[in-house]
């Protein structure tokens, strides 16, 4: 960490950036927040650590308006949305400074929650420096501890590599967190029965309160103004009066990050309601990797995305039916 | 709010028998927007025109609905009668309780509720119309014609004739096509390639026809009025302009064992060669796979004794890019591989022939310079028999499910012209049904059994037996008699069914122009426009839309240049107005639109916007209106809707959805 | 006061269940929420804070208001009858209570909201003293006692006894409806649960938000703050999503919208979010342009607006959900004293 | 006493393009090709123009079964738009599936302008297909159900 402030604070002395995009300390151990800095000052403040989860990314669309270059934090995962992002011209590339941060994998506070931990006054290991495999935990209730696998996000277990797909310079190393198949849950449910799988989805989706986060946090889900909150389709927004509003909601919202979304899982790490969202994106995923050949969102810059290109053998729509 | 009419027509009885138009007219008067609501007879009669112009006039409808037949049908008009009246002709929706209602339900009820909810889905759409204008667009005023057979041939002649500039492309070395092939024609027994030639030198000679064999269409871009076309001139290794078609090269051409295409394989050519001796241009061209100079590098004799020095093993091929206002289909046809019908045994014996083959048997310039001999030992036959329908008219996927139709008529022409040559030969045709509907068709197919003594047999055969002493045993059954058959025959002729040149798969993917499930390609009315393809300005030219003899094809030709004049003859086009446009303030200028406009009519602009008070420029999708053919494509790929369709917006198909699921 | 062994609630419920409607925190997919009670519903008591607040329970997230039919030309218009049924909602917290407290004051007074009134009219709320709050409770910064709900029934868990004390006249109500659970309780009992708050209240005292200051927080300083540069800075991480206000127990924001079914439409409401670029948005656009502004907007009315209008009662509870729940790690907390660092480094 | 079972009677929206299907639709029509009047056409101008939104919005107001008409792949008036929709459709169709709606529910089918009695014949099965399956209950807003 000390390193990345060092380097943020020459590149800002000398004039190559005029801000930092990074994260700063919160007021409880496991809240810090994006940020940006523009002084060695409020450098001071910079944090990061295993809960900087957030993916930056997006902010680069606002921050690409902006007077001069921004240095942005970007972890491996990030930087596909990133290229993405450059790709659909939302983010000006000359406007970035990217600096592709190590990652030991991002710690999830609802899954140390989950574990009945409260009242949470230090939480020791989350820092990147640390090869502590155990975090340490000190409550008002008394000390606990947790391995740092079990405190991660679901999307880390199944890390796409730690290696930066765009960056100026890399700071940090990276270790390994991949201890699950992508597609693991995806297949599982796929193997329900049509019972199954409809009163699985209808509980979990049950839960949502259309609050949007999932879709503002998207660096898919860019667009200026959302289909749902335009009159363009006449397409409810913010209402859940029907069940049947969440799954509009969240099949069109996978829908049109199809082939666009690089299954970054901010949607699931942001669910209030911790509703597993990354499973629908995912399962497009799969389909079109299946379907289409592999393809990778955010890889690479002229690919051409699954939805704008065909090919005379495609698979007919019926294949849904005949997979079983 | 709009004042909308709807106009219920009975169809005389083609609706009203089926559907209770007075009451799709009442329930029309519940809906909203609805203003006014009738029925008559037959709405797009002169005076079913005049009730929706005076209603038009006298409500103040700012709409109307036509529930009528087919859009397909009628649209055009009631939106002119539309504009006649004042109202903008884009103001106008069909809900076609015809062809998709009347006329395939039989409950009146039913039937009625069903027309009930179409119109309320016309009504649910039209209250979100919006008066669209035509733009215009430039007409090239130029033809290309695909193909340079008779049919491509003619259409080009026509069409020069008019005053018109035309390129034919031919993908062999030379123009002529299957006629070139035949020998003699029906029903007159004129000799092919006497009537044939002077067309050919004809359209060579036209100052307005410039001609691109040994030449494919590669790509097509662009529409009707304003196509470009990217031809591949194939490298001929000769120079076009040196080459005074000596013929010395061909003659003296050490490989002599390519097949030749020209013989349908049945002799050899040259590798430098022309496909015969008329062909036009008189050019030779080189196989460079059968070149040896091209294969070891070694020889070059053509070069040596080419004393025009028009030889050039360098030349490679050549695009060029040109752009047309009509394009015309004349890819013709070809017979179908007979890999499926071992029956037959045309792969085990070289003496049974396909028809075109026998045609150039008994063509002078032919593989036997005419002589009918046995392909396999060169003896006379003395007993020929013909089999009919071989692939045609077909049950099961080995064959086509159609007609050939010339056959009937060719194997009646051979039969004959063998019996007139040979008489002493016998000759005996299994036919299904013997079709000759055409001028002198069946006067020529009676004279071919009754003055020639033909022996016709209704029946079909079985298998054909190559036996050890090189006879064939055809094994057939007589139906009428009821009978096997046994025959051992000299020679035996397949009437091979035809099929659609099979490259004109790929040219109608370029100018998307739709293909039926045989490969012909589909007319915009199987009645009432034969010769035009549902795509603007494609035309149809030939055996490409469907078997024909020659007078036919010729006539169709005729006809495919006529209405291409009439779209050259037009100095612009009224365009249509339905075509996508991107709402500004919605756009992220993210490209997905761009990547799937097939015509590139979308580009991207940093333009300044004010939404509701921000100041900012953005990238932002333009829609060329007059690239733009509505297709929608890009209207689902933008994730914003920012992109829509006029007349077929979001909120309209939504509205119409929403109608019919109330 | 009486007592109720805990193994014994499901009994209760089951017994409050036969003449009231019931909420109570129910787990579903993994997440606690208020919710209607049946057999087989997973009750959790255990979940300090439901992901939502219970103000669902009195003003629902989604509710139809009237529905307009059409039959040929003739319309009708179809008010949503008023909740006419008693109801308890049973496990709200010492915050969500004083979320209703500050819901009344907006949907009570003129013109009052039929459709709450309503609810609260026939809403008993039994509350839980909290066992063990948790780091992101601030309510006794907004004078919020979490061992002291002040509800129609407190309850007050101590050991394998759950205390129930009615504090109103719907509270004795209730008591008299389930009298055949609860058991009467005894001096110790009494000592019990003192010990229990006396726990709570000292657990509190650790709790690292208790020293948040809300000076300078009120009415009079309204310019000052709305100008403060600060806000430029503050809500830059907001993603503009509204979770903070979907799980706010005080957020009372809602939009009126119509739906179309067929031959029928009905006009409902929904909770707005005053994080939202559509927020208030009008015929001539939107009077609140920036997400800065959207921002310091949901932070003056919890801490000015709010209590210049309402004898300086705050409308935040410190009940932390927005702590817990922002994805950008942004909250009320942060805002507050980011306030309180300038004062002090002026 | 047995209730009395209301006949089930399905909605089916059928989007067809201009091109061919809908012109196939009307040859079935001229060549009185039957098929039960359940089925309402939408025109739209390629197959490409039907959004994934439009499905859902017909099952969210009642519909039983979508099905959607193209001109075959590799004949599309617009050339490729029926191979952009085909791919949208499939992952529409394997996401509806995926959260368990019935697969059969959604169709789509290439019918070219030649094919009428391609396209009475898939009107006739999917028709059958859908009162098989019975009422949509998996998709659609409550709202519209009375």
């Amino acid at each position: 960490m000390q390193e990345l402030i060092n380097r943020a604070k020459e590149l800002l002395a000398d004039g190559t950036v005029a801000r930092v995009l990074g994260w700063k300390a919160g007021d409880l151990p496991y809240n810090p927040e994006p940020a940006y800095f523009e002084t060695a000052e409020a450098l001071e403040d910079f944090v990061y650590n295993g809960f900087c989860g957030a993916n930056l990314s997006k902010y680069m669309i606002e921050a690409s308006k902006m007077e001069g270059k921004t240095m942005v934090c970007l972890k491996p995962c990030d930087t596909y949305s990133f290229m993405q992002l450059i790709k659909e011209h939302r983010v000006d590339r000359e406007k970035a400074y990217i600096a592709g941060v190590g990652c030991k994998g991002k710690l999830d506070i609802e899954k140390i929650r989950a574990r009945g931990i409260r009242g949470i006054e230090s939480i020791e290991g989350a820092e990147l420096t640390d090869d502590a495999e155990t975090l340490k935990i000190q409550t008002i209730y008394g000390e606990k501890s947790l391995a740092y696998a079990d405190g991660m996000l679901e999307r880390c277990h199944v890390c796409k590599g730690k290696e930066h797909v765009i960056f100026d310079e890399q700071i940090g190393e990276s270790k390994e967190t991949k201890d699950a198949e992508r597609f693991g849950e995806v297949e599982r449910i796929e193997s329900l029965s049509p019972e199954e799988k409809f009163s699985y989805f209808q509980s979990e989706l049950g839960k949502c309160i259309r609050c949007n986060a999932c879709r503002n946090v998207c660096p898919a889900c860019s667009c200026r103004k959302c289909v749902f909150d335009s009159n363009k389709f006449d397409s409810s927004q913010k209402a859940n009066v029907d069940s049947f509003e969440e799954k509009m909601f969240h099949i069109i919202r996978a829908f049109h990050v199809a082939g666009r979304c690089t299954d970054c899982g901010e949607c699931s790490r942001v669910c209030p309601q911790g509703i597993p969202l990354h499973l629908f994106n995912r399962k497009f995923i799969k389909d079109i990797d299946e379907l289409y050949g592999e393809y990778q969102a955010g890889a690479d810059i002229d690919s051409k995305a699954p939805l704008t290109d065909y090919t005379f053998e495609d698979a007919e729509p019926s294949i849904v039916g005949k997979r079983g | 709010m709009q004042r909308i009419g709807v106009f219920v027509c009975h169809c005389g009885s083609n609706i009203a028998a089926t559907v209770d138009v007075s009451k799709v007219a009442e329930m029309a008067l519940m809906e909203p927007g609805v203003a006014h609501a009738e029925d008559y007879q037959y709405m797009c009669s002169e005076a079913g025109q005049a009730k929706i112009a005076a209603a038009i006039q006298e409500k103040g409808l700012t709409g109307i609905v036509v529930c009528s037949c087919s859009p397909r049908m009628h649209e055009a008009t009631f939106r002119k009668a539309a504009e006649r009246a004042g109202l903008n002709p884009y103001m106008v929706e069909i809900a076609n309780i015809r062809e998709h209602c009347s006329w395939i339900h039989k409950d009146m009820e039913e039937a009625t509720k069903k027309a009930v909810i179409l119109m309320r889905a016309a009504v649910a759409k039209v209250n979100l119309n919006t008066p669209l204008q035509a733009g215009e667009s430039r007409v090239t005023k130029r033809a290309l014609v695909i193909g340079g057979g008779i049919a491509g041939i003619q259409t080009a002649l026509d069409i020069a004739d008019a005053g018109y500039e035309v390129d034919i492309v031919e993908k062999t070395p030379s123009i002529g096509g299957r006629m070139s092939q035949l020998d003699k024609t029906f029903p007159t027994l004129d000799c092919s390639a006497c009537i044939l030639t002077p067309k050919m030198v004809e359209a060579s000679a036209h100052e307005k026809i410039t001609i691109y064999t040994y030449s494919e269409v590669e790509k097509v871009s662009g529409f009707v009025g304003d196509f470009t076309v990217d031809i591949r001139r194939k490298a001929r290794s000769v120079d076009m302009n040196k080459c005074t078609g000596c013929g010395v090269c061909q003659e003296k051409c050490p490989s002599k064992k390519a097949p030749s295409e020209f013989n349908r394989g049945l002799n050899t050519r040259s590798a430098i060669y022309t496909p015969f001796a008329q062909a036009i241009p008189n050019v030779p061209v080189i196989d460079r796979e059968a070149c040896i100079k091209f294969r070891t590098g070694k020889c070059g004799v053509c070069s040596k004794v080419c004393q025009a020095g028009a030889i050039d093993y360098e030349q490679k091929d050549e695009i060029i890019t040109e752009k047309y206002g009509a394009i015309v289909v004349a890819t013709g046809f070809d017979t179908i591989k007979l890999d499926r019908y071992d029956e037959y045994a045309y792969s085990q014996s070289k003496d049974v022939i396909t028809s075109l083959e026998l045609e150039r048997v008994m063509n002078a310039a032919g593989p036997t310079h005419g002589h009918l001999e046995r392909l396999s030992d060169g003896k006379a036959p003395k007993e020929i028999v013909f089999i009919q329908c071989v692939g045609s008219r077909c049950a099961d996927d080995r064959g086509k499910p159609y007609c050939s139709k010339i056959c009937c008529m060719y194997t009646a022409k051979h039969a004959m012209l063998i019996r007139d040559k040979y008489p002493d030969v016998n000759v005996t045709v299994f036919y299904i049904d013997v079709r000759t509907p055409g001028k002198n068709f069946d006067e020529f197919y009676r004279r071919a059994v009754e003055q020639y003594g033909v022996n016709y047999i209704k029946g079909q055969v079985g298998k054909v037996i190559p036996k050890p002493d090189g006879k064939l045993l055809v094994q057939g059954s007589d139906l009428l008699d009821n009978r096997q058959i046994l025959k051992e025959a000299d020679m035996v002729v397949l009437a091979t069914a035809i099929e659609p040149n099979p490259d004109v798969r790929k040219i109608a993917t370029m100018l998307t122009a739709s293909i039926d499930t045989n490969n012909f390609l589909t007319e915009a009315h199987a009645k009432l426009r034969p010769v035009e393809s549902p795509t603007a300005g494609i035309f149809l030219s030939g055996v490409c839309q469907g078997p024909k003899d020659i007078p036919e094809t010729v006539a169709q030709a005729g006809a495919a240049a006529v209405k291409a004049i009439g779209l050259l003859a037009k100095d612009k086009l009224m365009t249509n107005p339905c075509t996508a446009h991107s709402d500004e303030l919605l756009c992220n200028g993210c490209s997905s639109c761009e990547n799937v406009c097939p015509y590139g009519a979308i580009t991207y602009e940093d333009k300044e916007v004010n939404d509701h008070g921000i100041r900012e420029t953005r990238r932002i999708a333009v829609v060329n209106n007059a690239l733009c053919q509505g297709c929608g494509a890009c209207t689902v790929a933008c994730p914003s809707g920012a992109m829509d369709l006029q007349g077929f917006s979001n909120r309209q198909i939504i509205a119409e959805v929403d109608a019919i699921c109330r | 006061m009486y007592k109720i062994a805990k193994e014994n609630l499901s009994a209760l419920f089951r017994l409050i269940a036969e003449t009231y409607g019931l909420y109570l925190p129910v787990k579903k997919a993994g997440q606690t929420n208020f919710a209607a009670w049946s057999e087989d519903a997973e009750v959790d008591l255990m979940t300090l804070k439901t992901v939502k607040s219970a103000k669902d329970a009195f003003f629902p997230q989604s509710e139809s208001l009237y529905t307009v039919k059409k039959e040929g030309k003739k319309m009708s218009v179809e008010p949503e009858a008023l909740k006419e049924q008693n109801f308890v909602v049973f496990g709200m917290k010492a915050c969500d209570v004083r979320g209703l407290e500050v819901l009344d004051k907006v949907f009570l007074s003129e013109p009052v909201d039929t459709f709450y009134a309503a609810r609260r009219d026939h809403g008993t709320v039994v509350a839980l003293a909290c066992h063990e709050p948790e780091e992101t409770c601030f309510c006794k910064v907004f004078g919020v006692d979490a061992a002291n709900p002040a509800s129609d029934v407190a309850c007050f868990p101590a050991g394998e006894e759950l205390y129930w004390e009615a504090l109103t006249e719907k509270g004795e109500a209730l008591t008299e409806a389930v009298k055949s659970l609860l058991a009467e309780t005894d001096e110790a009992d009494g000592v019990s649960v003192e010990a229990e708050k006396d726990a709570i209240h000292r657990m509190i005292e650790k709790l690292p938000y208790m020293n948040l200051s809300l000076e300078g927080w009120n009415g009079d300083v309204l310019s000052e703050k709305f100008d403060s540069p600060l806000w430029e800075e503050l809500y830059k991480p907001c993603l503009a999503c509204g979770t903070c206000t979907f799980v706010c127990p005080t957020c009372q924001c809602y939009d009126i919208k119509d739906y179309t079914a067929g031959n029928s439409v009905s006009r409902y409401r929904c909770w707005d979010s005053c994080m939202y670029s559509d927020f208030t948005m009008m015929a001539h656009g939107n009077n609140r342009t920036s997400q800065m502004q959207r921002f310091r907007q949901r932070f003056m009315h919890k801490l000015v607006y709010y209590p210049a209008n309402n004898d300086g009662m705050y409308s935040c509870t410190g009940c932390g959900r927005c702590v817990e729940k922002c994805p950008s790690a942004l909250n009320i907390v942060k805002v507050i004293k980011a306030f309180q660092n300038q004062g002090g480094e002026k | 006493m047995p209730l009395e079972k209301k006949e089930f009677k399905p909605k089916i929206v059928a989007f067809c393009c201009n091109w061919c299907s809908y012109a196939g639709a009307d040859l079935a029509g001229s060549s009185r090709l039957t098929y039960p009047a359940d089925v309402k056409i939408i025109r739209v101008p390629c197959s490409c123009r039907v959004n994934p939104m439009f499905i859902l919005r017909a099952f969210e107001k009642g519909a039983d079964g979508v099905i959607m008409c193209g001109c075959h792949p590799g004949d599309c008036h617009y050339s490729t738009g029926n191979y952009y929709a085909r791919r949208r459709m499939t992952l529409l169709f394997s996401m509806l599936d995926y959260i368990g709606v019935e697969s059969g529910r959604t169709r789509v089918e290439w019918v070219s302008a030649a094919e009428g009695v391609k396209f009475s014949e898939t009107m006739n099965s999917f028709v059958e297909k859908i009162y098989s399956l019975g009422e949509n209950v998996r998709l659609g807003d409550l709202r519209c159900k009375n």
